[in-house]
């Protein structure tokens, strides 16, 4: 921007909290809700992303040294302590899709040097790959470690010919150095919002959705607009009772009132509603706001 | 005119023993001259060891360097979550050690403690050059090194900008000052000397000293305003000195990470600073003193004040440091204390020990006057704590990234690799060499403040 | 704080702005200047002449009359840029569809190599005369529907904003910057967003806009 | 956002189809490959993509979607490429699909990376002197024309496919028989031969359809439904309505090792491996004590089911007592219910036994007409899919170490890869005198060759596919090209059967001139029974671009069958033998089944669901087992059957039976592209030679090991980092099925 629009908008450029109402007059603010009780850990977003995002294949002597880089990655945990407890695992696995978080205030958009990753008026985490000067704060900042770097030259050894015809011309291949990490597909939100222009209208609910969200088999990942209230993912944040700009949720606040176990059966505190909502957004304590919204797992206990 | 240290000094040992003098105060002007020129000729064969010992490791280094470069930040086995590994844990420890200099030549310059005379100007030299090392690692640490200048605020045709709320532009901001500060400062100081050089120098050299002294003749006003002007640098030099270092501690205190987001980051880190510059400058004094012969002017005494300094200056920073871990374990934030106990407890456990043992601990031998008027002892107390103080940084940086907030990516086998070792190793190549070659090219010992010590010294006897 | 960093930034400006202003030399309108550079008048910068496999006359089809042209429009043949985020080049089989008819020209050297590559169905071998960077998206669509449906200003103005008067050039040669603080210059004017209308609006500011 | 595309008239045309099929971007890898290292604006580098004369809904720059068949593994998933210039991008499931339903799995997705794979064979190869050298078609086909000149006599001439559908299945069954046997041999290494007999005898059909959806409660004998199960895509769109249902529904596990499947149970049980028989009799005893249930079984079952009370069963298979009473009432409190049997009961050599036992629980449950059909009739039943078993290449074998096969075709299957070496299937098909394959990659099947032909990948090509056991409907799934050829060698298999055909049968195939003609023809002969009413063209078009032939069909009731108590027989326990104390799971991976995509780096990248390891194989134990071997993650194993070892590193896991050891299936091969060579072990390899006693069948999970440990400790590579536990941080929390109410929740769709 030129010299003059900075100085004007100096105040502005500081990331701050996200504001109750920051979203009431934009046409878009882009969100997930992803089920975990519908989720099977089958792998099938994680490939979409490979397909759809450009991403390399680093082989096993790099993955080995931890320089994967699946934008998406699926977390598989056997307990919820520090120490496992039971000798099998009766309730199964516990799989978690984790990627950007798309946070409303993010630790990585703070602490880049050069403005590589910002935030979008549309509520995204970008990441501009030609800015990026390869420092990795945004990745040493990031508390859900979901930022992946260019640790070599991708383009050289992942994709021998003819692979590279699968390459998708709308996302940037990223050479060495750059840093890189989910964008919600933004290719297909940037595509989506030109035709909605062109057609005079506001991109609908369903037009478009991630690649992930798209594979998944059981619809575990939900995509779209949450500032748009009558969009499917808009409504599943309200029946959660989530709130975008709070740290804390008041129904979580209200379950922090409630009475103990001990006391619901024994009646004190039966009166209170015992059902809980399901949504909850992962490090929520650390103010970082994020865009995605997780509904519990559920197990039955009957057998 | 006596500094604190002189006083505490004079209370404990007047009533023993004579005073050891911190400088012959009988020695001639001459012969200051003569010794301190002395080194600016043929050197000693150890000058020579050193030297090409320092040319080989920096070899190493930009070896290291170039394949790097070529391939990619991949070969240091750099991963995720260990983004950064040794390269900003070496830019901490070099950043760290420019302190010294600026405290012995600056503040002490300003609070008129005339025993840091003859050692001011290595000191200085040291922070200048550990500046330029550390600037390298910030370079050797990018991923695409060759747009380094999108962090400077400069009007371009992209129309861009840096991000003006990130630690990264401060840092770039502030050492890019204190280093051209720095520069001046030393090349400032030296001026009066220069002209002694270029007085006593043939051919090309004393055109290369005519043109660095210029025009130096040591008339009043040249005096008047040379005294003026290095006060106000010297003024302008100290903020900025603990400027840096506190930028440096908000690279992390700024961040959210478990066991960086600190508010006691910046005082720790400039105490951090100051002790790993003070046992820096005792390794260098010990050296230089050898090999250039400045037993004469590099005296025990002035030693025992240094070694006295750096006692003073550990026991704050293990203060600091108890009282950050003090407030983790008290604290709520259990990350934080999580991150902790991962530290004492983790794969880095020996490394975590080994800092507060070297750091806590290994001080008290200065607080032995047998021990530290002995100078091989110094000479391996010294390196022991700069040693500590280089796992200070590296425990800094390194458990975080192992044992941050996201358990998924918690890793138990991160060591830096050879490249990294390599490219470390180098920057000690890279720093000795110009640290040999200044004090080959340049007085290493300022003899226009020597004669005034010796000078102000005599008119105090009598 | 506010005031103080104006006057710090102001400052900051000021000094690098005085060493960084740009030296053009007059060979740059000739030779194409360095990419980026900004010539006094403006933005322009001659790119380099690109050979074409057919030496393709724009202005004996876009021209003027008064020149010898048809002033047949942009869009009628560059058809795609209203639709897609790229241009592309016409399609041969839209070239044939008029050459087919034109038996006044069907000898002439240029539309024999065009007939020729036409009844051996290949596609023509254009150059590129405007390729960004890998990394930058430019979207055609959305500039012509703005200032040619929305606005309702003529192809010629609407498309010469970037790539300066094709009508009046045979093959065409790049004459602006296409820089990015070109871009973000008119990118950050505020606009008339249609032709009725006094309100205004600029392009988007959002680097995600343009590189993702 | 989706603009479908035909390659109907295009196809006709082929001038058309090549300009946009065909690669435009003429910058070639430059232009797609540049990243962020160029930086600079150029002028007269690059070339513009340009068409020649472009269908009207091609525009540059903007993806068309073509729909078509997803062949990666046997479900006949309807998939849609996004196609721009020319090439291929991406795949999609196809919403028109009943199958996929809009959705695809990550086996799916990768479909593309076998298609620009940069081993593919590129030309015919012809073996001189035991070395594989490039040869011609013309050559080729003059080869292949000579075993197909059928005399009544000779040796047998034998074709061996993998599971085929459709009109290639029409094709090859067309093919002239020369012997007393059938001459195509359809194999399949992971085959649900045991199942379709079992069900054979019980239901009266081979292939039941278990609607997941429909149940309260489904109990799971190791059906891997969800990953490497017969449909999983079509599974988990089933049981993501399963679990959002009015109530919630329930799904337990029982298996030795846990599946993907065991892995989302709300109770997953732990059983010796080949007990599951055990346990099935001993909740159908529990049941009986029930009286609605008492009266579902004649006398001689309950007499067979009655000596399996709680204690014997909790012995034999180390399921907690108390636990098979409660499944039992959630049997009855969630019914309906639907009992499945997956591969793991299979693979023993009492295979039939476990699962006519596993059964038989649907039989006490009447889940027969609730949650328990069978499928829609197919208006064509030629087409079916012939979905193979292991016991036909076994006699195959025989013969050909007798020496009676006088040459083989080979197509769609890898038997040198997955037979175990006991078979010495590689050494057998040597003493064939001419073996032909045809194959995309070069695999160990076709190094062992004469001749072997590069085949179009499946995204090239033209077919026709049945799924097996759709639940929904009937439908014959399109495949349709999405590119033209990337290397002009490569043929369809269609393509070179006919022209095979034509010498053998002039008179029924000389008129069409290629597989695309015979197909085009054949599916247009088939419009009566789809959409009567529209010209021939019009629905050929409108078949291509759905990607599917539909017809809304009701599944069938099954028929009642009487059948023996010895169908459910266990038998006595097997005494341990010392000198190989453990059980050899060779685990099925949802994306590299019998290692047929092992090939696919995606795949190959894409983290084990449970284990997180990529690009390797490994053993995993329980940490009790671990415990006592004195072995930690990572300790390099010598697993060692009767047959030979492999050596894998431990992983310890704890969802697996103490006494057993889990290794994948998928790795292990010695030529299958640069992905595949030389990445992990092939437990394949040592199993033992124990069959099915009822079908003959190879007992997958009947081998016996001993585990020996070795010095070396080797890191893993996996994704998963220092600790799988959440650290007493809010990852992934978990509810209590009755603290939640779902139907409080916003609906959305699932499709």
């Amino acid at each position: 921007m030129s010299l003059d629009n900075l100085i004007s908008n100096w105040s502005k450029l500081r990331v701050r909290r996200p504001q109750v109402d920051q979203y009431k007059d934009s046409p878009y603010k882009w969100a997930m809700v992803i089920d975990l009780d519908s989720c099977t850990g089958c792998n099938a977003c994680t490939t979409a992303c490979y397909a759809e995002n450009n991403l390399p294949v680093v082989g096993k002597k790099r993955f080995l040294e931890g320089q994967a880089m699946h934008w998406l990655r699926i977390e598989r945990y056997w307990g919820e302590g520090e120490e496992s407890t039971q000798e099998f695992p009766e309730q199964g696995a516990a799989f978690l899709p984790m990627m950007c978080q798309q946070c409303e205030s993010a630790p990585c958009e703070i602490v880049c040097p050069v403005g590589a990753t910002h935030h979008t008026p549309d509520g995204l985490n970008s990441q501009v790959y030609n800015r990026c000067i390869g420092s990795r704060y945004c990745s040493a900042n990031c508390p859900y470690k979901v930022r992946y770097f260019n640790w070599y030259n991708y383009p050289e050894s992942a994709w021998p010919s003819p692979l590279e015809l699968q390459l998708s011309p709308d996302v940037t291949v990223r050479s060495k150095g750059v840093m890189e990490k989910c964008t919600f597909c933004v290719q297909r939100l940037t595509e989506a919002k030109s035709k909605a222009r062109t057609e005079k209208r506001n991109v609908q609910d369903g037009e478009v959705v991630t690649a992930c969200a798209q594979a998944c088999p059981t619809s575990a990942i939900h995509f779209g607009n949450i500032a748009d209230s009558s969009s499917t993912v808009a409504k599943m944040w309200k029946a959660q009772q989530v709130e975008l700009s709070a740290d804390k949720q008041k129904k979580d606040m209200k379950h922090e009132k409630m009475p103990a176990a001990s006391e619901v059966a024994s009646g004190v505190g039966a009166s209170v509603e015992a059902e809980k909502l399901r949504g909850y957004r992962v490090f929520e304590e650390l103010r970082t706001y994020p865009s995605v919204v997780y509904l519990e797992r559920i197990r039955s206990g009957e057998v | 005119m006596s500094t604190v240290v002189e006083e505490l000094d004079s209370i404990g040992e007047r009533r023993f023993e004579p005073k050891a003098k911190d400088i012959n105060e009988d020695i001639a002007w001459a012969k200051i001259n003569t010794d301190v020129l002395r080194s600016l000729e043929r050197p000693r064969p150890i000058f020579w060891v050193i030297f090409l010992s320092a040319v080989a490791l920096f070899g190493v280094g930009v070896a290291c360097e170039i394949y790097q470069y070529k391939t990619g930040l991949g070969v240091a086995e750099l991963r995720n979550p260990h983004v950064w590994g040794l390269y900003i844990s070496t830019f901490i420890f070099w950043i760290g050690m420019s302190h010294s200099g600026t405290l012995l030549s600056a503040i002490l310059h300003i609070m008129h403690a005339d025993w840091r005379k003859p050692i001011y100007r290595f000191a200085e030299a040291m922070t200048t050059f550990s500046l330029m090392t550390a600037g390298l690692f910030v370079l050797v640490h990018l991923g695409r090194v060759w747009q380094f200048y999108y962090v400077v605020a400069y009007p371009n045709e992209r129309w861009t900008w840096p991000n003006f709320s990130s630690p990264l532009v401060w840092d770039a901001t502030a050492i890019g000052s204190y280093l051209t500060t720095s520069v001046i400062f030393l090349y400032f100081g030296m001026i009066p000397d220069l002209a002694i050089c270029r007085d006593s120098a043939t051919g090309f050299r004393r055109t290369f000293y005519r043109l660095l002294s210029v025009g130096w003749q040591g008339t009043d006003r040249q005096w008047s305003n040379f005294r003026i002007t290095y006060l106000t640098i010297a003024c302008l030099l100290i903020p900025l000195a603990v400027s840096v270092h506190s930028i440096v501690a908000t690279d992390f205190a700024v961040s959210q990470q478990p066991g960086w987001h600190t508010t006691s980051f910046p005082p720790y880190f400039v105490a951090g600073a100051l002790y790993s510059g003070c046992a820096a400058i005792i390794t260098l004094f010990i050296i230089l003193r050898h090999t250039f012969r400045f037993e004469e002017y590099m005296t025990i005494p002035i030693l025992e004040k240094l070694c006295k300094l750096t006692f003073a200056i550990s026991m704050v920073w293990t203060y600091l440091n108890l009282i950050e871990y003090a407030s983790t374990w008290y604290g709520t934030d259990v990350y934080a204390k999580q991150a902790l106990i991962y530290r004492a407890t983790g794969i880095y456990r020996y490394w975590w020990w080994a800092m507060n043992f070297l750091g806590s601990v290994v001080p008290f031998a200065l607080a032995f006057k047998a021990l530290r008027t002995h100078v091989p002892t110094m000479m391996v107390v010294s390196l022991l704590l700069n040693l500590g103080m280089w796992i200070e940084r590296f425990m800094i940086v390194t458990p975080t990234f192992a044992h941050g907030y996201y358990p998924w990516t918690w890793s138990d086998v991160w060591w830096p690799n050879w490249i990294q070792i390599g490219i470390v190793a180098g920057s000690f190549g890279w720093f000795t060499l110009l640290f040999m070659l200044f004090c080959k090219i340049f007085p290493s010992v300022s003899m226009y403040e020597v004669k005034e010590m010796v000078y102000h010294r005599i008119r105090a006897r009598k | 704080m506010k005031t103080f960093s104006r006057i710090v930034l102001c400052l900051a400006a000021t000094l690098a702005g005085v060493s960084a202003a740009p030296v053009v030399s007059a060979d740059a309108f000739v030779q194409g200047g360095p990419i980026g550079s900004q010539t006094s008048d403006g933005y322009n910068a001659l790119g380099p002449v690109v050979t074409q496999p057919i030496e393709f006359p724009h202005n004996r089809h876009a021209g003027t009359r008064a020149n010898g042209g048809m002033e047949i429009d942009c869009l009628y043949c560059h058809t795609y840029a209203r639709r897609s985020a790229v241009s592309g080049i016409p399609r041969l089989s839209k070239c044939i569809g008029c050459h087919n008819m034109i038996e006044s020209v069907k000898e002439k050297p240029r539309i024999k190599t065009l007939l020729a590559y036409w009844d051996r169905r290949e596609a023509i071998p254009w150059k590129k005369v405007h390729d960004l960077p890998d990394f930058v998206r430019f979207n055609h669509e959305r500039h012509i529907q703005r200032f040619i449906f929305d606005q309702g200003r003529p192809s010629r103005e609407a498309c010469g904003y970037c790539h300066g008067d094709v009508a009046s050039m045979t093959t065409a040669r790049r004459v602006k910057a296409i820089s990015m603080g070109w871009c973000v210059s008119c990118h950050e004017k505020e606009h008339r967003i249609d032709a009725v209308s006094f309100k205004t609006g600029h392009g988007p500011n959002d680097c995600w806009q343009c590189h993702h | 956002m989706i603009r479908f595309g035909m390659t109907a008239n295009s196809v006709a045309s082929g001038v058309n189809r090549r300009d946009f099929l065909n690669l435009v971007g003429l910058g070639g890898t430059a232009s797609v490959l540049a990243g962020c290292g160029n930086t600079s604006i150029e002028s007269g580098v690059e070339l513009v993509q340009s068409y020649v004369q472009p269908e009207t809904f091609v525009v540059p720059g903007v993806g068309v979607y073509y729909a078509s068949t997803c062949t990666q593994c046997g479900s006949a998933c309807g998939i849609m490429g996004k196609v721009r210039e020319g090439r291929i991008l991406k795949l999609e499931g196809n919403p028109q699909s009943a199958i996929s339903g809009g959705k695809i799995c990550g086996l799916g997705q990768a479909g593309i990376q076998g298609h620009y794979s940069p081993d593919r064979l590129k030309t015919p190869m012809l073996k001189e002197n035991g070395v594989l050298k490039a040869t011609t078609w013309e050559k080729a086909m003059s080869l292949l024309s000579g075993t197909v000149s059928f005399t009544a006599q000779g040796p047998r001439r034998v074709v061996l496919t993998g599971p085929t559908s459709g009109h290639l299945q029409i094709l090859l069954k067309a093919m002239p028989q020369s012997g007393a046997a059938t001459d195509h041999v359809v194999y399949d290494s992971l085959s649900t031969a045991v199942a379709a007999s079992v069900n054979l005898k019980m239901f009266g059909v081979e292939q039941t359809v278990g609607l997941i959806d429909k149940a309260g409660l489904v109990l799971s004998f190791g059906n891997d439904f969800l990953g490497a199960g017969d449909s999983p895509v079509a599974a988990a769109r089933q049981y993501a309505r399963f679990r959002k249902a009015e109530r919630r529904g329930i799904l337990i596990q029982i298996e030795p090792k846990m599946t993907l499947t065991g892995a989302n149970a709300d109770r997953w049980v732990v059983i010796a491996p080949g007990t599951e028989g055990v346990l099935a009799l001993g909740l159908v005893r529990e049941l009986l004590q029930r009286k609605e249930f008492a009266n579902n079984l004649s006398p001689n079952l309950i007499a067979a089911v009655e000596p399996y009370n709680q204690t014997e069963v909790s012995h034999i298979t180390g399921v907690r007592g108390d636990l098979i009473p409660r499944i039992a009432a959630t049997l009855w409190e969630h019914s309906p219910s639907l009992v499945l049997a997956g591969r793991y009961p299979q693979g023993h050599a009492h295979g039939s036994h476990n699962m006519a036992a596993i059964a038989l629980l649907n039989v006490v449950l009447q889940n027969q007409g609730k949650t328990l059909w069978r499928e829609a009739e197919l208006p064509f039943p030629q087409m079916a899919p012939a979905l193979g078993n292991f016991k036909s290449l076994r006699q195959l074998n025989t013969q050909m170490a007798a020496g009676d096969v006088g040459s083989m075709l080979i197509y769609g299957t890898n038997p040198v890869y997955s037979t175990p070496d006991f078979m010495r299937f590689a050494d057998n098909l040597q003493k064939v005198p001419f073996k032909a394959a045809w194959v995309t990659e070069l695999d160990e099947t076709a190094m062992h060759c004469d001749l072997v032909l590069p085949l179009m990948s499946p995204l090239e090509d033209f077919g026709t596919h049945v799924a097996a056991a759709q639940s929904d409907g009937m439908e014959i799934s399109i495949q349709q090209p999405l590119m033209e050829k990337l290397h002009p060698e490569a043929r369809s298999f269609g393509d070179s059967l006919l022209e095979l055909l034509k010498q053998a049968k002039p008179e029924s195939y000389k008129s069409f001139p290629d597989y695309y003609a015979y197909l085009k023809s054949a599916v247009v002969n088939a419009k009566p029974a789809f959409d009567p009413k529209v010209e021939d063209e019009e629905f050929w078009e409108n078949t291509l671009s759905a990607g599917v032939l539909r017809r809304p069909a009701a599944l069938l009731p099954l028929p009642a069958i009487e059948f023996s108590a010895d169908l459910v027989r266990q038998p006595l326990r097997e005494s341990r033998d010392a000198a190989y104390p453990f059980v050899l799971i060779p685990a099925v991976r949802p994306s590299m089944r019998d290692g047929k995509a092992a090939n696919l780096s995606w795949l190959q990248e894409s983290p084990d669901p449970l284990t997180t390891v990529v690009w390797d194989s490994w053993a995993e134990i329980h940490p009790s087992t671990a415990k006592q071997l004195q072995v930690n993650e990572g300790d390099v194993l010598v697993i060692k059957s009767a047959q030979g070892s492999i050596r894998a590193k431990a992983y310890l896991i704890p969802g697996i039976h103490p006494g057993s050891v889990a290794v994948p299936i998928g790795q292990g091969h010695e030529s299958y592209g640069r992905y595949a060579t030389n990445v992990g072990v092939n437990p394949f390899k040592i199993l033992d030679p124990i069959f099915d006693e009822e079908t003959g069948e190879l007992a997958l999970y009947a081998t016996r090991v001993a585990i020996m440990k070795t010095d070396q400790n080797e890191r893993f590579t996996k994704d998963e980092g220092a600790t799988n536990l959440q650290q007493g941080r809010k990852l992934v929390a978990t509810l209590a099925a009755d603290q939640v109410d779902l139907a409080k929740e916003t609906p959305f769709v699932i499709r």
